[in-house]
């Protein structure tokens, strides 16, 4: 009998999912699921992949799983330091096959918003700002992002700021997995224990839903994989992801 | 190792070196190398009106804040990180309008840092495109003038006063060294019209001139070295230390002071035993 | 080190993925750490029509003129350096017209590479005002939209198809350390489609991973690994050996052929004991 | 009595001279007098300067003098590489204060050319080209050139073709010694066996010389360390500057 999702095994599994064969694959700061996930396809996937991190690492051994996904430790066991601008360079000029990068508000084309809730110059909730998005967004040959959270705020009809734009290829919530289809947010999968309804009920934008199934359950190896990457499940605790 | 030589200062001197309203780039990156003692001697020392310019800026931007030391930030993306979230002193400095915030992607905040690197005016920069973060800062864009149809964003040269990175290892006369990535510091010492760094200890020029290929920056570009050791505390400095959890907690409890925090800071105490 | 991996292959074979017509950017400078070897074998093998890039080419753009190999030069200067003077074979080359010259400032053709690594299609550059390099090359002027008043020169994009460097070490992933000076080594690696690394020898990726910070070209970057001890001969390589000044007057010699001074090559010297 | 001059000493003499306490220096490809002039300051005068060179080096202390003023050896001994893009940059932004380039031809305006005799299409000698110049000589503080002759082809009315223009401070010959005065070369010395109705017959550019005077002699430091430099007079044989 395959396992059943936690939300959070759900989004850092399903962002492992996008990872492919040979593909340099990078994730970076504010960015625990895709740092996960990283870890996570590295033993649970038979395949190779260049992960390089913020931290500077290359296909680091990391000797233990940091609490943030900037922490020099993710450079551990790295044969070379590829150090801010030289990944930032390499995906400008094309040689990103993969880019994790965060959002708070996504809307359907894709874009994201990190910059604020409100308006930008009376703003409500100041966020973290500008971060990679605006720059690897447009220029990383994929990106993939991420919400904990899966509601009409997080995935909106109007972003209150448009912080990147452009390239977006997939998203992951506690619920579905979104891939960009023609130019919008197309949903891919959704969670086994919600349905499609309860999907386009808490999503702010419309979305074609076309051969969209059930996501399959985690394998054993990628189960396992993630119990060893978080065996007190303190990454789990700290990502408080509900279903609902 | 004891050495005299007149690049080495103390910490206080280095910080006092800093006028109000000057503009400084600080190293590292959130919890992680920041140039964090120094940041706090700025706080002691009562400076006003910084501009702080930094891609991923996190406790030195928040702590300034809080002390009301900041007129204006340059920053890519501001939090604490690790699984604390916003930093909530900038964050408030901002909603109540305190502070001038200008908003950059890391790299187009790099983009200018380059420009004034390398002695131009602007510099142009990939992506951007779909931003509303171009409209906001009234950026530039220009058309390939050699026919390629392609529209480039440039962005206007930036040249802090300072850059101030905390660094593993200096010589006496200030060649610099840092070990696993050195984020944006080389080229913010590029950058910036004068140079100081923060580092955890002296090593002597001879260690230097062994492996001089390590060297970040080299001592001509450094103005001055301040050695204190846990320099970066309460954030990491690979592979001496790690984040002290803990103290960032107490940070982020506002039901604590600013002073009691200060008052845990290594520079204090070393400070208290001298 | 005895190690097989899939981006350990021979010289030749690397020559071998060398197509006519290929534009190459070459390491090093004049006689210091070019990559020497790879070139003599792209003589052997007869390649034709091959763009060099390079700031300061001297002994392998002239040997590849003198072997008929070279359709065009993009160079910043162009010398055999020492007190060897003015490259022979490459100065009747262009006197000639059998090539084409693009003649750069060594700046300006590292404004091209910056502009290929950045990802944009053009790249300011500081000077050039007053030149007549700026006509000669059509190079447009950009006004600083930002109201400084100043004209900067722009750079076309340079981006070459493959990379090619002599490095001291690479690990069988590809990783690469040069010691001393890497030159312009760095941005061709980035500006590059394709990186090859010559390399002295072989270290095993343990030492790579002890001081990742010494890595100039990390693994994944690099498509191809020869290991050609002395491959940099005649010229030097720090700091295992330094130019073999009589070999290169020996090469200077026109009454000497091409011939001779091939199979003076170390990697010559190799195959017949292999 | 003082050491009279060599042609080859009156250069490197001279060259040194140029250079001021506490600045940042930088010698060049192709460049042995600049080369020897930094290693004869560094011993002849009492005050610090901040050598840099083409090779990389910060304040090296080669353990021998090469050949090649390229030459890896030339970072011996120094702290820091600081290699290509490091020192161009550094010019670029103002923060280079002596830079010394090459030059085939140099004009009144102390404008040079290193690229071609003749028509640059059509040459006559195809020269090294470009260089530092274009891009040094407009940005440097101050630049320095020197040639091994003195006559109207080097010294030229017009320059077949301007590589380089701008910022010329200084250029040395065997006979002359001129600095850069309301954007012309003035003549600031010349050596004491010849005269200055000589500089002036052998000079292509007509040039201000108020002020002008018989260049002082070597001082027994000068002449001490350009002799340790080269005990064996290579340096010099190679070059061979004659006086006329």
């Amino acid at each position: 009998m395959p396992e059943a999702w936690t939300g959070f095994s759900y989004i850092v599994t399903n962002l492992a999912r996008f990872i492919r064969p040979g593909e340099v694959t990078f994730s970076g700061v504010n960015s625990t699921p895709p740092m996960l996930a990283c870890l996570l396809a590295k033993r649970a996937y038979d395949f190779g992949f260049t992960w390089i991190n913020v931290a500077g690492g290359v296909q680091p051994t990391p000797s233990r799983i940091p609490i943030s996904s900037s922490d020099p430790v993710l450079s551990e066991g790295s044969a070379a330091i590829f150090a801010n601008e030289d990944f930032y360079d390499l995906c400008t000029r094309g040689g990103m096959d993969l880019c994790f990068l965060g959002a708070a508000q996504v809307d359907g084309l894709g874009r994201t918003n990190v910059s604020v809730i409100g308006d930008w110059h009376r703003p409500k909730v100041r966020l973290p700002g500008g971060g990679g998005g605006a720059v690897m967004l447009p220029t990383a040959r994929r990106a993939v992002t991420w919400r904990t959270e899966h509601s009409k705020r997080a995935l909106v009809g109007k972003l209150d700021f448009v912080t990147a734009a452009g390239g977006m290829h997939g998203v992951v919530t506690p619920v579905a997995v979104f891939v960009k289809r023609d130019g919008r947010l197309a949903l891919q999968s959704w969670h086994p224990e919600a349905s499609l309804e309860e999907v386009r009920e808490r999503t702010g934008f419309a979305f074609d839903a076309d051969g969209a199934v059930p996501t399959a359950a985690p394998t054993a190896r990628e189960s396992a994989a993630l119990r060893a990457l978080d065996p007190q499940g303190r990454f789990e605790s700290d990502a408080k992801v509900a279903l609902r | 190792m004891t050495v005299t030589s007149p690049k080495i200062v103390s910490l206080a001197e280095m910080a006092a070196r800093v006028t109000d309203g000057a503009s400084l780039a600080l190293g590292g990156s959130f919890l992680h190398r920041g140039p964090f003692a120094f940041v706090r001697e700025l706080i002691r020392q009562g400076r006003r009106n910084l501009e702080i310019v930094k891609q991923s800026p996190g406790y030195d931007l928040d702590i300034l804040c809080r002390a009301g030391c900041v007129g204006k930030a340059r920053a890519g993306i501001v939090a604490m990180e690790g699984n604390f979230g916003l930093a909530p002193w900038y964050r408030r400095a901002v909603e109540k309008g305190e502070i001038v915030l200008e908003e950059h992607a890391c790299m187009t905040l790099t983009a200018g840092l380059r420009a004034a690197a390398f002695g131009i005016p602007f510099q142009p920069v990939g992506g951007v495109h779909g931003s509303d973060l171009a409209a906001l800062n009234q950026w530039a864009s220009v058309r390939d003038p050699y026919g390629s149809g392609r529209d480039v964003w440039v962005i206007p040269a930036i040249r802090p006063d300072i850059a101030v990175i905390h660094a593993n290892e200096a010589s006496p006369e200030g060649d610099t060294r840092i070990y696993g990535t050195f984020n944006w510091d080389r080229i913010m010492t590029r950058a910036a019209r004068r140079v100081f760094v923060v580092a955890e200890k002296l090593e002597p020029l001879e260690s230097f001139r062994e492996r001089p290929e390590l060297t970040l920056v080299p001592g001509f570009m450094v103005e001055a070295v301040a050695v204190v050791p846990r320099g970066a505390w309460p954030g990491s400095c690979w592979p001496l230390y790690e984040v002290d959890y803990p103290a960032v907690e107490r940070y982020m409890d506002t039901a604590g002071s600013l002073a009691e925090h200060m008052a845990e800071s290594p520079e204090t105490a070393e400070a208290a035993h001298a």
